[in-house]
């Protein structure tokens, strides 16, 4: 078990939960955040040179490091694990934003240790989450990654956080009622007559039987219910809420790898197993993915709170991904991808950014703020820096994705994807709009109020989290291509072909 | 060609950009200027390296000698980003006859303002302005973006640069941010443009749906055929075919074609500011003056046209979209132009003339047709392009002079400073000779180029154009009258005459003026034709341009400038009330104009009244109250509900019996009726 | 009469010799003697389950003509009944010491032991003349257990709703039993069965009768709308017992309603008792955690909590199968887990404090944070979060019961599901007094006593464990699919 | 003589009823246990009944019938004693005072 490489996403994490019990001290706390994070960052840039290696070399199996060791045998259930592409760039994601938020709590205040505990104990989930492929481990580490979010919010968070943390674990955890069901069922229905029945993602996907009348009951429940923690339309309302309070490395990672939680399974199960079904289907949710998608940005427009305004950007771009992955085809599934990443590492920045600017100022509101360039403006640059890829500036990661998307999208040529994709596109306009209005009131203009010109700018830590942020920003929208490349092998035609995708 | 000269054209103000970006706060202000100039300085020889190498080496790459044609040629071409096996974004670098006439102005333009900013941007003392590295930065990241623009060797690498344009010309506009006004200019700027990028957009991803491709080279093909440019024959005929049957049909009465270059052109109404999305230049004009020479003068504003340029074989395909390009063209300057007549803001006043000179090109295009003079009005635009670049910098620059001088951007602060400025005021004089179209300076020949054009296709746009260009002769007269005529400027106490610039000022000034002198006689018909067919195959020099006059248009454009001219010399040489009695003689004309038709209260109505009082407010408001109220309603509705059955457990342990009982019998009972 | 055959009731004679021996020290050890009582009774009822435990496990066994059955999965079952009647007894070491309960401290074991052995003869019943007695020799100790705490009024009232309620409730289900008597001839399980199967068509008598069966055990397991005493019951009684009563009672109850719907009635179950069930686990989970929301009282809020599991628990005899039979033992095993470490930190609490009321938690992470952190687990595994056994125990009884495969069923767990939300909502009530709130605790920071430390680490232990450890569940799969 | 099971199967369902009726109604607890009484007596009398007439062969519902007696007196002695405890602190046995733990 132990030789599977795979395993250690899950390892390391529990090994740094076992030390964060045993820390006395700042100090030794933040070490341990740091080596336990950069570990997986250096794991997980492992397994991708690895699994470049591997594919370079011929390698054609959907799934690369696979492995299974039998748990729950009588219900054939596995610790099944496997990556491809998708799975591994998510692992970077992740592993970058749990490292660049260490850094942003570097300070965090009361309770340092439990924080941390709390915090790896949601990235164990994240971790287990991407390297599972077995529906029943895959659920598992989806919740424990859900739970951990109410005590970060409760406890850490500001403003209304009772409110916010209960909504948005009471929200989520419902969005995981029906997925639960829709796995149990996925289980029932997948195995052909005759063979045993198998949660494995991959064994469903080849056996390719679920049964049509079952795939119209099953496909709803599991893009619902991973739906909703990809603030999907009308199922996004904890997103606001739950962002405004949480403190600034759980908003990070929740808005930066939770909401791709949500992405990713909609892919991996939703789409993966049942693509009749999404194909006959895909329509009802193209709807909400893409009045998401708008509502978002013009609910954007209009809030004060920089956090609600990058909650509803969120809203507006996880839609965009969850709307890429319902066009069914390899261009706008690899810019769903490339938009997870995207809106992760940027989504992170800002609300490391705000978080920053939060803890000088103590005030979100953009109304009694202003001229924050003249008072600290590497947090300025940075945040122009996040806008701009946010608005999708060619060069920073936003614009990669969403030109893929939008490529991908216009493929379909009826009237009905046509409009979609249409109004789809319209929201980079307004994405405009609402980055340059906060960026016009919060940075630029002239200083609001005068008590904030005694303010510090970013300490070593604050810069290290976003410069890197910001490169790896970067490095997506200067060099979209090896990421495109990454991603694209599970798209492929003849991965769909075996799938039974078209 | 090695790749290494073009390669560095493009890296070069990157580098530029990063080091002083990252870096500039290190250094002092005077060392990133003079890196800057440096830099740009280099990439200026570059590109003209490689431009004269283009047009002049007589290279079998770049020209086929026997055929006088001009062939296109890509230096490099790399995958960027793959969508599918066809679509692919590469970043490249195409050389054919309009990209290197824009790499020249680009550059030319952008060292003449890096060299005139260094002493533009520090006050009488000589302190620098604050940021002043980053000036630099983001101008050199302009230059960037703009080359890598005219050099796409596709569309999407356009769209690309288009973007990356935007943003530097945003942030160089909201270049001084602590003023709330430049705040909101450069959002509008950014945001006007990014809505028409949406069309553009939106047309890329039909052409190239249906085509699938995104290059030039192939997209233009078909109609290449019989000219000159060596196209690949195969993928000439296919696109052919494709236009012919799957992007045949139509959509609301236009074909998928005509939408998609309407949609395309839509992108380059924006950026070159015509109307209706003009509204954001004018305002551009918050940004330090430099800026509004290089961006919104010569070389942004003009990547419109560019763009229009560059797919023009397509746009024939569709008459009708050149029809539309026209009409929008020749709207736009006339209103420009008669805007340009009231303003009083000097730089307003040359925005509105830059956004007519811009519709002027446009018009130029759209009535350019192959039968006409191997499409004339082709050549015209993309020979006003270069020559109103030159001098439109250099009116820019004048007035950024000026501006220094005086400490205000209006005319009434200025008058009569003819003795005080003398070397701005005749480059200013230059200037404005040259866009009135006054033989022999440069505007005259191009526009005289461009009327021609215009009057072979359709009279009644030559006359409209011909009293498009008579207001502009009196527009900038008037303008030229106001700040050095009119009535003598008095030194207040306490202050220091106004007087000319330092060198680093004046010297951009001299140089453009000179070029704009001699730019006219370039043999632009030689150089940059729509198929790369040379006009004059006998060979051209500097007189080929004065001898191909048309001299009937020739004369009447002149004289109709003349006139302009001397009507404004009548009306404001000297202090007189006629201007007065002009105004009030048509008082509702001149409110209009003065306040540019109100066009941007109609936006201001759209943008604020409509769009975020009643679409951005009602969603934000539905849902906070409708959406998450329903959840919060579920959470009530459990909450209430769990109070209405709290009666149920009474207490009384008769009641639970009660209860009991009825369970029993109700689950007995409901069960023997459904098995009955 | 073969006499051998009482080896078949190992565990019940075994209960029977911890009880004689609890009796005797009791009666006969000076005073001096009886402070270390509870640790007698304690050490020998773990000597007890070890035991069980190493003796071999039978495959299958009938006695005393039929009426006295024994199985791998009974031993099983009442080895995990015997595993939480250690930690309650464990947790209740210091209460049963303490001042006002140390006089009567030996009544309590003697009467824990004796319902025990009732619920034993229920489990193992096969005939409805032992069952009987094994629920009424289950119930009736109850009683006077509830009334411990005899001067307190909370207690007394507890006690009479219980007594009242539970004769009440045994006369209906003897009723229920003497129209099956009537028409089938038999209290043999195995009779009445097969005259139920030959009969055909079902009657309407039968559904009555089937109707008075399971109120009466519906009962015990507090499903609603036969719950009403529960609530009163378990925030009257001692702390001790209340978390007997939860986990134990409930524990035998659900086992060996399972074996009389399956066993006895299976013949009928589409036709009458699925749907039955139906009703009652919709009424049950809905209604419980509708009034579990609104409790102050941490005891009464455990009440509907566990009325609320109960009926989750149901959701493994409607599978009517195997992997049904295997998730609800799973299910029980870890609920005793899980609710006798929530239980174990009120008493805690309670024995230092005094407190019961939610209220007096708010910023108990600041005062106990171990206390607080045992009692979050314990939140946290009832209300299924991964990766806590009650994630797992929840997984597999939903899956068990969509086994069973009709569109009804996934309508029935997908109400389970969103039910699972409104519980989370109120577990996470706790979580959020203890950490979140921001006021200052009106509980000081205590020492609990060692015995209450053991029992949280073993409960924790178990709660952290029981799910990811795979090995219980397969066992329990593998041996109920024997049968 | 020949008389019908039905003519018992009557009387004791209306004891039965009586049963319930006056465990629901009586606000003494007295004679709620009285009426628990009737209940479990018709609940005896049917079991010999029906043993009696329908499975005459057989003494299950006679040996159950002695069960459910001694069961029922163990009952009711557990139910008085409890009962007392009460009176002794309340000096009333009024059911429905009782009502302190509810909601």
């Amino acid at each position: 078990m132990f030789s599977n490489i795979l395993i250690y996403f899950v390892v390391i994490p529990v090994v740094m939960l076992g030390a964060l019990a045993l820390c006395r001290g700042m100090k030794a706390i933040r070490a341990v955040a740091v080596t336990g994070s950069l570990a997986l960052l250096g794991l997980s840039i492992w397994v991708l040179c690895d699994y470049l290696e591997m594919r370079a070399a011929g390698n054609n199996a959907p799934m690369l490091f696979t492995g299974s060791w039998s748990w729950f045998a009588p219900l054939n259930i596995n610790l099944a694990v496997g990556v491809d592409g998708i799975s591994i760039a998510m692992l970077i994601l992740s592993s970058v934003i749990l490292l660049t938020g260490s850094f942003a709590s570097w300070k965090i205040n009361p309770l340092p240790k439990e924080f941390f505990l709390w915090l790896v104990l949601l990235s164990t989930g994240v971790f287990g989450f991407f390297i599972s492929i077995d529906l029943f481990t895959m659920f598992m580490f989806y919740e424990v990654a859900l739970i951990p979010m109410y005590l970060l919010i409760g406890v850490w968070g500001s403003g209304n956080k009772n409110y916010s943390a209960m909504k948005l674990t009471l929200m989520l955890m419902g969005g995981s009622a029906f997925l639960m069901l829709g796995l149990i069922g996925i289980y029932y229905h997948s195995a052909p007559e005759g063979t045993p029945l198998t949660w494995n993602i991959l064994e469903i996907a080849q056996n390719s039987s679920i049964d049509m009348g079952w795939q119209y009951f099953l496909f709803p429940m599991t893009f619902v219910g991973f739906g909703v923690l990809g603030a999907m339309f009308p199922f996004h309302t904890w997103s606001p809420d739950g962002h405004a309070s949480a403190p600034t490395a759980v908003s990070m990672l929740h808005a930066g790898v939770l909401m791709k939680l949500g992405g990713y399974g909609c892919f991996r199960v939703a789409i993966y197993l049942m693509p009749e079904a999404a194909a006959e289907l895909a329509w009802i949710f193209l709807i909400l993915t893409g009045i998401s998608v708008v509502y978002g940005a013009f609910s954007a427009c209009v809030q004060t709170d920089l956090k609600y305004i990058n909650a509803y950007s969120s809203v507006s771009h996880c839609g965009l991904v969850l709307f890429a992955i319902l066009m069914l085809n390899t261009t706008a599934m690899t810019g769903a991808v490339m938009q997870m990443l995207s809106h992760g590492l940027m989504t992170a920045l800002f609300f490391a950014l705000i978080g920053m600017i939060y803890g000088r100022t103590h005030t979100r509101d953009i109304t009694k703020m202003g001229g924050l360039m003249q008072i600290m403006p590497y947090l300025a640059v940075c945040y122009v820096i996040a806008g701009m890829a946010s608005l999708g500036l060619p060069g920073l990661s936003g614009f990669v994705a969403e030109m893929t998307i939008f490529v991908g999208s216009f493929e379909h040529a009826d009237m009905f994807h046509r409009v979609f994709t249409i109004v789809a596109c319209c929201s980079i306009v307004i994405t405009a709009v609402y980055i340059l209005r906060v960026v016009g009131k919060l940075l630029f203009g002239p200083v609001y109020d005068e008590h904030h010109r005694t303010l510090t700018d970013a300490e070593w830590w604050e810069r290290t989290s976003t410069i890197a942020l910001i490169v790896c920003v970067a490095a997506i929208g200067c060099f979209p291509n090896f990421f495109v490349d990454l991603i694209k092998f599970t798209f492929s035609p003849d991965i769909f072909a075996v799938l039974g995708m078209k | 060609m090695s790749i290494t000269l073009p390669l560095l054209i493009l890296v070069i103000p990157l580098f530029m950009f990063l080091l002083l970006g990252l870096a500039g706060n290190k250094m002092s202000p005077r060392l990133s200027g003079i890196l800057g100039c440096l830099g740009m300085g280099t990439t200026m020889v570059l590109a003209y390296i490689v431009s004269f190498t283009y047009f002049f080496s007589g290279n079998p790459d770049f020209v086929d000698a026997e055929a006088h044609t001009r062939l296109q040629w890509v230096v490099f071409n790399v995958d960027w980003l793959s969508f599918t096996d066809s679509l692919v974004i590469r970043l490249g670098f195409l050389l054919d006859p309009i990209a290197a006439l824009l790499l020249v102005v680009i550059t030319t333009i952008s060292f003449m303002v890096h060299l005139y900013s260094m002493g533009y941007m520090r006050d009488h003392h000589g302190v620098w302005e604050k940021g002043f590295q980053r000036f630099y930065a983001f101008l050199s990241l302009f230059s960037f973006s703009m080359l890598g623009l005219v050099v796409a060797t596709n569309i999407f690498q356009m769209y690309i640069f288009w973007e990356l344009v935007g943003a530097s010309s945003y942030l160089l506009i909201g270049f001084y941010y602590p003023k709330p006004s430049a705040v909101l200019a450069a959002k509008k700027a950014f945001i006007v443009t990014r809505f028409a990028d949406l069309g553009f957009l939106i047309g890329i991803l039909a052409l190239s749906y249906y085509t699938g491709t995104f290059n030039f080279m192939d997209l233009t093909s078909s109609q290449l055929v019989s000219g000159a440019y060596h196209v690949n024959l195969e993928t000439a005929e296919n696109i052919k075919n494709i236009f012919a049957t799957s992007a045949a049909p139509t959509f609301m009465g236009a074909s998928v074609l005509t939408w998609a270059l309407v949609l395309i052109f839509m992108g380059g109404m924006g950026k070159s500011a015509m109307m209706p999305l003009h509204i954001w230049l004018p305002d551009a004009m918050e940004g330090p003056t430099p800026v509004s020479a290089l961006i919104h003068a010569a070389t942004m504003v003009v990547a419109g046209v560019y763009l229009v340029a560059r797919l023009f074989p397509l746009y024939l395909m569709e008459e009708a979209s050149l029809e539309i390009i026209t009409v929008v063209g020749a709207i736009t300057a006339f209103y420009a132009a008669m805007v340009a007549c009231t303003q009083i803001d000097i730089k307003r006043v040359l925005a509105f003339s830059t956004i007519s000179q811009i519709a002027f090109m446009m018009v130029s295009l759209g009535v350019a047709r192959p039968e006409f003079h191997h499409g004339i009005g082709y050549m015209a635009s993309m020979f006003h392009l270069f020559t109103h670049a030159m001098f439109k910098a250099l009116l820019f620059l004048c007035a950024g002079a000026l501006i220094h001088a005086i400490g205000s951007n209006d005319y009434t602060d200025m008058h009569g400073l003819r003795k005080h400025m003398p070397v701005t005021h005749i480059t200013f004089l230059i200037g404005c000779l040259a866009i009135a179209g006054i033989i022999p300076f440069a505007g005259f020949f191009s526009k005289d180029e461009i009327l021609t054009a215009t009057m072979g296709h359709s009279t009644f746009w030559y006359i409209w154009m011909s009293a498009v260009a008579g207001l502009t002769a009196f527009y900038m007269f008037r303008l030229y009258y106001l700040i050095f005529w009119w009535k003598e400027h008095k030194v207040r106490e306490g202050h220091h005459a106004p007087h000319d610039q330092p060198w680093t000022m004046t010297l951009p000034l001299v140089i453009l003026a000179a070029i704009s002198c001699v730019a006219g006689f370039v043999p632009m018909g030689n150089l940059v034709t729509w198929n790369g067919h040379e006009m004059f195959p006998e060979g051209a020099s500097f007189i080929t341009n004065l001898k191909a006059l048309d001299w009937t248009v020739a004369s009447i454009s002149l004289a109709v400038a003349i006139i302009a001219i001397i009507l404004a010399t009548v009306m404001y040489r000297k202090e007189n009330p006629l201007p007065a009695k002009m105004k009030q003689a048509l008082p509702a004309l001149w409110d209009w104009c003065y306040h540019r038709f109100y066009w941007d209260e109609l936006y201001m109505f759209i943008t604020k009244s409509i769009i975020f009082q009643r679409v951005c407010k009602p969603i934000a408001w539905f849902d906070r109250h409708i959406i998450d109220g329903t959840m919060d309603g579920f959470a009530l509705v459990t909450n209430k509900l769990s109070y209405a059955i709290r009666g149920f457990q009474s207490g009384n342990t008769q009641t639970y019996v009660w209860w009991y009982l009825i369970g029993v019998l109700a689950l007995g009972g409901i069960t023997i009726l459904c098995l009955l | 009469m073969d006499y051998s055959q009482f080896l078949a009731m190992k565990q019940e004679i075994g209960v029977l010799v911890v009880f004689l021996l609890v009796f005797l020290y009791d009666t006969f050890m000076p005073r001096k003697g009886q402070a270390v009582l509870p640790l007698v009774a304690t050490v020998l009822f773990a000597c007890f389950t070890a035991f069980c435990f190493v003796t071999p496990w039978p495959d299958s066994i009938d006695a005393f003509a039929g009426m006295y059955a024994s199985s791998t999965v009974i031993v099983a079952i009442k080895n995990i009944l015997n595993v939480g009647v250690l930690i309650v007894l464990i947790q209740s070491i210091k209460w049963a010491n303490s001042e006002t309960t140390a006089i009567r401290r030996g009544e309590f074991y003697e009467l824990l032991l004796v319902t025990l052995f009732g619920m034993y003869l229920m489990i193992s019943a096969r005939h409805f003349l032992l069952f009987v007695i094994g629920l009424e020799t289950a119930s009736l100790p109850l009683a006077a257990m509830v009334a411990f705490d005899k001067h307190r009024h909370e207690s007394r009232e507890a006690a009479i709703k219980y007594i009242l309620t539970a004769i009440f409730s045994s006369a209906i289900f003897m009723m229920g039993l003497s129209f099956v008597y009537g028409l089938t001839g038999s209290l043999y399980f195995t009779n009445i069965a097969m005259a139920i199967a030959a009969g055909g068509t079902v009657s309407s008598l039968l559904v009555l009768a089937l109707a008075f069966v399971i109120s009466g055990i519906g009962f015990k397991l507090s499903l609603v709308p036969f719950h009403l005493w529960t609530a009163d019951v378990y925030q009257g009684a001692p702390t001790s017992v209340t978390s007997y009563l939860s986990v134990i009672s409930k524990g035998a109850a659900a086992f060996a309603f399972m074996v009389i719907l399956t066993q006895v009635f299976g013949a009928v179950y589409s036709q009458a008792w699925e749907w039955m069930l139906y009703a009652l686990i919709i009424l049950t989970i809905t209604v419980g955690n509708l009034f579990a929301i609104r409790q102050k009282n941490l005891k009464r809020f455990l009440a509907f909590s566990s009325v609320s599991q109960a009926g989750y628990i149901m959701l493994g005899i409607m599978a009517d199968n195997a992997v049904g039979a295997a998730a609800l033992m799973f299910y029980i095993l870890v609920y005793i887990f899980s609710n006798l470490a929530a239980f174990g930190v009120v008493q805690a609490v309670e024995n230092a404090s005094g407190k019961v009321d939610m209220d007096s938690y708010k910023g108990l992470y600041k005062t106990n944070p171990r206390l607080s952190f045992a009692m979050m687990l314990a939140m946290f595994s009832l209300a299924g979060i991964p990766p806590f056994a009650g994630f797992f125990s929840k997984f597999f009884i939903f899956t068990s019961a969509i086994s069973q495969g009709s569109i009804a069923i996934y309508v029935l767990v997908l109400i389970a599901l969103i039910n699972t939300i409104v519980s989370l909502y109120y577990y996470l009530l706790v979580v959020k007094a203890m950490f979140i709130s921001d006021d200052d605790c009106v509980i000081p920071t205590f020492r609990s006593a060692g015995s209450e430390r053991l029992g949280l680490w073993i409960t924790v232990a178990g709660i952290v464990g029981l799910g990811i450890v795979s090995c219980f569940y397969n066992y329990l799969l593998d041996i109920t699919s024997i049968i | 003589m020949d008389i019908s099971m039905i003519y018992y199967l009557v009387p004791t369902l209306v004891m039965f009823c009586c049963g319930i009726y006056g465990f629901i109604t009586r606000k003494n607890m007295i004679a709620m246990l009285i009426s628990i009484e009737l209940m479990l007596n018709a609940v005896d009398i049917n079991f010999v009944i029906f043993n009696r007439y329908l499975f005459p062969g057989q003494l299950e519902g006679m040996m159950f019938t002695l069960f459910a007696i001694a069961i029922a007196a163990a009952e009711t002695a557990l139910a008085i004693a409890i009962i007392i405890n009460l009176f002794r602190a309340h000096k009333n046995i009024d059911v429905s005072d009782i009502t302190k733990m509810k909601f």
